[in-house]
């Protein structure tokens, strides 16, 4: 298997997905067994093409135009890494008791996810970023409750805003220098992109992207959406949607934007982010919307972290990002066991050993106690903060460590509540099944990890190390080391050659 | 006086509407005014977009038996301006779609008056009285 | 597998043993055998005092890049010994009667051995740190395992184990942020490395660095200002708990201090630290709050009507002896202030269980519901007068020795004003530990206690066995100051070089054995007198005082209730919730900051936000 | 207040955009890519139309996440409205007119026709998938003006839909098992100009063109007949 067959880890969630509606009205459970092994066969493909890579990158030109005419998806470990989290993810939050139409949205919501891992093409993302987006809005609205329509026309009013900003940074982009694809890009943002007007466009670009990655201040749908929906829901937009949104902006920002202010501006709007996120979480009175909120402040982390230039920064980040992959969406679940009001909860933890064990588990590693991974994700941002040592990075750190000190209060606090011995009013009934599971999946990942820190250590630093190497991208895409592609059209072949160039990069294990 | 070159005036236009769009969105409480104003920022985003192509005194890139007769505008934007388009309808759909709903689960299409009765049955799913109420937490609220 | 893989490894069975059967009746003594055990190995360790080479343990790991190791060295071994004895004995007064009776009145028993038995076990690998990561890692821990043990006994403990969670995860980050500072100055995570940077390093840094370690690892001491958790906290952990927390936990934080401050960048540099516009060094800025820290809580101790409380607020304050002389850091003081450690953990541990078996038979520790049972529990009493006498720093208990070397070490730098407020907090201490003892067990016996007995020896053994303690080392204090002298080596302090019964210096030393030798014999004398003497005789009721204090009959009948009224109608208002203003004002500007947090959303449409950060952003483009 | 806030802040935006303009080459673009396209489409594609070229051939996943786009917000329209249609005692819309009903009867061959047109001639002129597909959408919808008491069948429209993006990625995954690279243009580029040429490219576009037309015409059907059902 090629590497060009990467895009059909996009291509079969989507043709499950339309056919899904159809083949429901017949039977629902063939639609369902579509999609399931439409995710399987996708991740099935992606793992493979992980394995042939074995730590190297590769670029396939999608209809095999070569780039930068044509579109080129682009494999390196960060890629293939969140792509591989798409359909497992998404398989683990499947919407069971849904209708064949959510079927068909979840499997888009998937596609379209995989999709904005790997595109190599400005527009192509903002293509897909838009398929997340009415995915997602419409699995939103698709919840009985009328308050989640209420939230998804504002959610949408919302982002459909914030898609026109990203529209405008992309064709200031497009303007200034004639081209889509990020290698491209990256070759000549030195000399196009340098001025305020590339940072405009960064920033018309951030804004836009930031309001599915829960970015301050665009983030106003987060609480009304996430304590609107199901818990499944709720886990697969802030596990894995907001991650992918962010893996954009760090895509666009170590490629095209490389200017410190661009940092600049992502790092002071993630440090408001934690502030107002972890706050208001502290101020919440219901689990749902203090999970919302939290949330809000961890993304606003991963920001913090990925502001930092370098690979020190792409590290820490990404393992604050992996960290909330796995953390946040099994404590959604867990809300959605015990759900409602802080206050009402008195008592309603004993007797769910489990649920409580995770619970704490969770608590534990968001809060950042060693030996857990939620520490070591949390000291590498400080560290690379302090690293940086300007004057911004160091308040960024000062104020994530801040937050830890108020998300331990009002975690535990939650917790202390839920684990009284005096028992409230009425205690609600928690309902069994698979979502416990999907939660203690979770928790074992997480207790696991902590035996595997080494070798994931290593990982991570390996991906940051291709992830930052844009001279390697350059050279993946294009083809032929630093070529500079100003007028392509004088050696571009017939749209049939081409195809896909595995370019071994020896891994690279920063020492 | 004479006016200024074509591209100005249209870029002018495209961010004029864009303008217009966003500042509807942000002052406009009728809902469905909310969604035209999407539209109208969505096609000054689309102009922005197409505009990016233009070129002074080129023509369109479809060849025509004869070679060109002049130089051809980029044929990519108008391309993505379709994409663009087709995404603005689905949004605007789903969003017109949406109003309709909200209007029969809340009986109304003010924004604000949305806002509140959304908070409203935030609270009330989640057991917890109103705002600023001193009451005990998960007390009935009177209708 | 070295010793100190030996001593983690009985710790984690410890720890197994009593998450498996901790609820059975019979662990108890099982458990204190595995305590004996864990002691027993650090007593194999000893050589490490006389100078033998550290131990190392043979687990190490890398972890994105950087080493985690560990081994035990004097400084470990000294605090080690102390753990281990202060969970030996605080297990054996669990392990039999006391434990039954916390069951059966609805107390978790397993979870408070599982928490006791976390705690010796996370402080071994504190005290095995060899960098600031490893040192940070079994921080986490000891911090976690502190706030579990707190937790155990529910009800109000909860509240204040909250409290104590956000002091602690505050003070941990004070550390972190240290930690990534040094790390960003010198490139590494070592003392040394750390030690040999320290010429090149700016004040501003230095400084840094400075605040941020005594701050983080303060709040753990309980320094003032960060001191409020602490009380609360240990006092409402259940009894054994509260002794072992008592004794051992908050002495973490020196630990830590002496390790990084006094160890990483060293006395001279702290000594060379001048703080602008004063003719303050750093380490004076540490001996003075730490002189705030002794007269402050001892005062508030004064003030409490709760023996617990009584206590708790004590052991704050006896912290900032060890902290005001480990600051001076001459031969003398820092050798007081670190076999303070060892002294006060003994005494502490022995007050707070005498504390406990009367709480076990009466069911109070309010000391206005007590009163007069030194004829029902005359043992209890003998420990609680020891203990009293090592925490006033009185011959011929430890205590005093330990005290001694730190004022006289004041006297000899010349620092009167510290030497005053240390005396004045011995004063402190002295007037509310008698009212401790004499609202326990002097004065009336109440009706309802006159069926109480002594309390069983599964409780008495340990403390009169920590009584013990606290009087041997205070005769003969050498081998205690040899320890000391080990790690005054170990850290590069000038070293006190001890005898078996105190110091020998030129100048006057101090000899315990003569001291009490000439103590005993005047006590020797008076009894001769007393006995000779005329017989006690009986008067009226009003004939009488206490506390400086005449009974009239308007005051209420019970001279116990509303002791030291009248010392307190005095000082009283100097000090009433001091810093309590601080830890309000933060509480309620954190409350204020999240009104506003919360109300982001709700005071505009998300999408003016959009607007108006896209318009700011295009701004700061330009 | 707020509206003033939010004036000046459009404003504001207004303003900077404007001051963009200043350094932007605009009417002269770099044409990076754009200049190769021109350059080779056509033999690279065999259509005449470079527009269709790089809608189905450069930038074929485009138009795939594009369909999938309005895939998604039809579905999602039936989710948000599959439970409040048509209740049965409902008051539907008077019948329309004779100009009405005549005019639909009159245009329905008309629009079908002419969207066929342009569906097909999508790679030869301006049009294509999605022009003719609205075009064919309104043919359907324009006689549901007339007679709102009839409706589309959503089962058949849910067929055309599913199938026609069906086919749309089965050609894509032709080309991957043909020629190893998804969506790449199979079969005889033809005459440049000529109906039939331009390989998959016109099959792709009928494709477009029955999956737009389809759902435009059920999106449409659907709030029309929640319209119909009133509040």
């Amino acid at each position: 298997m090629t590497a060009d067959a990467v895009t059909l880890a996009v291509a079969l969630p989507l043709l499950a997905g339309f056919l899904s509606p159809a083949l429901g009205r017949s039977s629902r459970t063939a639609a369902q067994w579509l999609g399931w092994a439409a995710l399987a066969a996708s991740a099935a493909v992606l793992w493979s093409v992980w394995v042939r890579l074995d730590g190297g990158t590769a670029a396939v030109a999608v209809g095999g135009f070569r780039p930068p005419l044509g579109i080129a998806f682009y494999l390196d470990g960060m890629a293939l890494l969140f792509a591989l989290a798409v359909p497992v993810v998404t398989l683990l939050f499947w919407p069971r008791a849904g209708t064949p139409q959510q079927f068909a949205l979840t499997l888009v919501l998937a596609a379209a996810a995989t999709g904005l891992a790997l595109s190599g093409d400005i527009f192509n993302l903002y293509v897909f970023y838009e398929l997340t987006a009415v995915a997602s809005f419409g699995l939103v609205a698709a919840h009985e409750a009328r308050r989640a329509q209420a939230a998804a026309l504002r959610y949408l009013l919302l982002s459909a805003a914030g898609s026109v900003l990203l529209l405008a940074g992309i064709a200031v982009v497009y303007l200034r220098t004639g081209t889509l694809n990020l290698a491209h890009l990256a070759t000549l943002a030195p000399e196009r992109l340098q001025d305020p007007v590339g940072l405009a466009a960064f920033a018309l670009m951030l804004l836009g992207l930031g309001v599915k990655a829960e970015l301050f201040p665009v983030n106003g749908w987060v609480p009304e959406v996430y304590s609107s929906v199901s818990g499944r829901l709720a886990g697969l937009l802030a596990g894995l949607v907001s991650k992918l949104a962010v893996l954009v902006v760090v895509r666009a920002l170590v490629l095209v934007f490389p200017r410190p202010e661009a940092a600049e501006l992502m790092l002071v709007l993630g440090t408001l982010g934690i502030v107002v996120g972890e706050l208001a979480a502290w101020r919440a009175r219901d689990l749902r919307r203090q999970f919302a909120f939290s949330s809000i402040g961890q993304l606003g982390i991963v920001f913090v972290a990925f502001s930092v230039p370098g690979p020190a920064g792409i590290v820490a980040g990404l393992a604050v990002a992996l960290h909330h992959l796995l953390t946040k969406p099994a404590l959604f679940l867990l809300a959605e066991r015990w759900g409602g009001a802080i206050e009402g909860l008195r008592g309603a933890g004993r007797g769910q050993w489990l649920a409580s064990t995770l619970f704490i588990l969770f608590a534990l590693s968001l809060v950042g106690v060693p030996p857990l991974p939620g520490f070591w994700a949390k000291l590498l941002t400080v560290m690379s903060l302090m690293e940086q040592g300007t004057g911004p990075a160091r308040a960024g750190a000062v104020v994530v460590m801040a937050a830890t000190v108020v998300e331990a209060a009002y975690l535990f606090r939650t917790l202390g509540v839920l684990l009284a011995r005096e028992s409230g009013a009425e205690s609600p009934q928690p309902h069994r099944g698979p979502d416990l599971a999907t939660a203690s999946l979770a928790g074992l990942i997480l207790v696991g990890s902590v035996f595997a820190l080494r070798p994931l250590g290593d990982g991570l630093k390996a991906l940051a190390a291709q992830a930052v190497d844009v001279d390697g991208y350059v050279r993946t895409v294009l083809g032929g080391p630093g070529m500079a592609v100003s007028h392509p059209a004088s050696q571009a072949p017939g749209g049939a050659g081409g195809g896909a160039r595995v370019a071994h990069v020896p891994p690279e294990i920063a020492s | 006086m004479s006016l200024p070159p074509l591209e100005i005036v249209l870029y002018a236009g495209a961010v004029s509407l864009l303008i217009i769009g966003l500042a509807g969105l942000v002052m406009s409480e009728h809902l469905v005014r909310l969604v035209l104003a999407l539209g109208v920022a969505e096609a000054g985003g689309n102009l922005l977009l197409v505009l990016t192509g233009f070129r002074q005194g080129a023509v369109a890139p479809i060849l025509l038996g004869a070679a060109p007769s002049g130089p051809m505008v980029d044929p990519i934007p108008q391309a993505l301006v379709l994409t663009a388009i087709v995404i603005g309808v689905g949004v605007q759909a789903l969003a017109l779609a949406l109003v309709l709903r909200v209007r029969r689960a809340y009986g109304t299409v003010h924004m604000s008056a949305l806002r509140a009765r959304l908070v409203e049955d935030l609270d009330e799913a989640a057991g917890l009285p109103p705002e600023g109420s001193r009451e005990a937490p998960g007390v009935e609220r009177p209708v | 597998m070295t010793l100190l893989d030996g001593l983690w490894a009985a710790s984690a069975l410890t720890a197994l043993v009593a998450a498996a059967f901790g609820r059975h009746p019979a662990a108890g003594s099982w458990l204190t055998v595995l305590y004996g055990l864990q002691f027993l190995v650090v007593a194999m360790m000893g050589g490490l005092s006389e100078g033998a080479d550290p131990v190392p343990a043979s687990v190490s790991f890398v972890v994105l890049g950087y080493g985690l190791a560990w081994q035990f060295s004097a400084l470990s071994w000294f605090f080690a010994v102390i753990t281990a004895g202060a969970a030996l004995a605080a297990a054996w007064f669990v392990s039999g009667a006391w434990g039954r009776a916390y069951a059966a009145r609805g107390g978790d028993l397993r979870l408070l051995q599982l928490a006791l038995a976390l705690n010796p076990l996370a402080m071994y690998v504190l005290l095995a740190s060899t960098d600031f990561l490893s040192l940070f890692v079994g921080w986490e821990l000891v911090s976690w395992s502190s706030f579990l043990l707190m937790l155990s006994g529910g009800g109000v403990g909860v509240r204040w184990a909250l409290r104590y969670l956000v002091y602690a995860i505050g003070g941990a980050m004070a550390v972190m942020a240290a930690m990534a500072q040094a790390h960003a100055l010198t490139g590494s995570f070592g003392f040394g490395a750390l030690a040999a940077a320290v010429p090149e390093l700016s004040a501003a840094s230095l400084w840094m660095l400075v605040i941020l370690l005594a701050a983080g690892f303060g709040v753990k001491m309980g320094l003032l200002p960060f001191h409020l958790w602490q009380a609360g906290a240990y006092a409402e952990t259940p009894g054994p708990g509260a002794a072992f927390l008592g004794a051992i936990s908050s002495r973490m934080g020196l630990y830590a201090m002496l390790l990084t401050l006094f160890g990483g960048l060293g006395l001279g540099t702290l000594q060379a630290l001048h703080i602008p516009f004063t003719p303050l060094e750093a380490h004076e800025l540490l001996a003075w709050i730490a002189a705030f820290t002794m007269v402050l809580p001892t005062f508030t101790a004064l003030r409490q009507n709760d023996a617990r409380w009584l206590l708790a607020w004590h052991g704050i304050g006896q912290g900032g002896y060890m902290l005001l002389g480990v600051a001076m850091g001459d031969a003398l003081a820092s050798a007081g202030g670190m076999m303070h450690v060892f002294n006060h953990a003994t005494y502490q541990a022995a007050l707070f269980m005498a504390v406990t078996a009367v709480v076990y038979r009466t069911g109070t520790a309010d000391l206005n519901r007590l009163g007069g049972l030194v004829t029902r529990m005359p043992l209890t009493f003998l420990v609680l007068l020891i203990g009293i006498i090592g925490l006033a720093g009185l011959p011929p208990m430890n205590g005093f020795v330990s005290k001694w070397l730190i004022y006289r070490a004041l006297i000899d730098e010349g620092q009167p004003l510290l030497f005053v407020a240390a005396v004045i907090g011995t004063l402190g201490t002295i007037v509310s530990v008698y009212k401790l003892l004499h609202n326990i067990f002097l004065g009336r016996l109440r009706v309802e206690h006159e069926s109480v007995r002594e309390v069983p020896w599964s409780m008495l053994t340990p403390m009169l066995a920590l009584a013990a303690v606290v009087f041997v080392t205070g005769l003969a204090p050498g081998p205690v100051l040899d320890w000391v002298a080990a790690v005054q080596r170990e850290l590069g302090f000038a070293v006190l070089v001890p005898t078996l019964g105190g110091v020998d210096r030129p100048d006057g030393g101090l000899d315990m054995l003569w001291v009490v030798g000439i103590m005993l014999a005047g006590f020797g004398v008076g009894a001769l007198i007393f006995l000779a003497g005329g017989r006690a005789r009986t008067v009226h009721q009003l004939d009488n005082y206490a506390g400086g204090h005449f009974l009239s009959a308007e005051v209420r009948y019970h001279y116990s209730d509303n002791f030291y009224a009248g010392l307190m109608h005095r000082i009283g208002s100097w000090y009433r919730g001091s810093f309590q203003w601080l830890q309000d004002a933060l509480v309620s500007a954190t409350d204020f900051l999240a009104q506003g947090a919360a109300g982001v959303y709700r005071a505009v449409q998300p999408v003016t936000w959009l607007l108006g950060v896209t318009v700011l952003a295009l701004w700061w483009a330009w | 207040m707020r509206n003033f806030t939010s004036l000046l802040f459009a404003g504001g935006l207004g303003f900077f955009l404007l001051v963009l303009a200043a350094d932007l080459p605009l009417g002269a673009p770099p044409m990076l890519a754009g200049q190769g396209v021109l350059a080779e489409g056509a033999a690279a594609t065999g259509a005449a139309n470079l527009v269709t070229a790089v809608v189905l051939a450069y930038r074929g996943i485009d138009t795939l996440g594009e369909l999938s786009i309005l895939f998604a917000a039809a579905a999602g329209v039936g989710l948000v409205l599959g439970r409040a249609r048509r209740r049965p005692d409902a008051e539907a819309d008077p019948e329309g007119g004779f100009i009405l009903l005549a005019a639909a009867d009159l245009l329905f061959p008309l629009l079908v026709i002419v969207g066929l047109y342009i569906v097909l001639h999508g790679h030869l002129t301006p049009g294509g998938g999605f022009q003719g597909g609205v075009v064919l959408a309104a043919a359907f919808f324009l006689p549901l003006l007339g007679r709102p008491r009839n409706a589309l069948d959503h089962a058949v429209i849910g067929w055309i839909e599913g199938l026609a993006g069906a086919v749309f990625v089965g050609i894509g995954l032709w080309a991957l098992a043909a020629r190893g690279e998804f969506l790449a243009p199979l079969l005889g580029k033809g005459t440049l100009g000529a109906l039939f040429s331009a390989g998959t490219l016109p099959l792709l576009y009928i494709a477009v063109g029955l999956k737009v037309g389809a759902e435009i015409a059920g999106l449409m059907s659907t709030l029309q007949e929640t319209e119909a059902a009133g509040s």
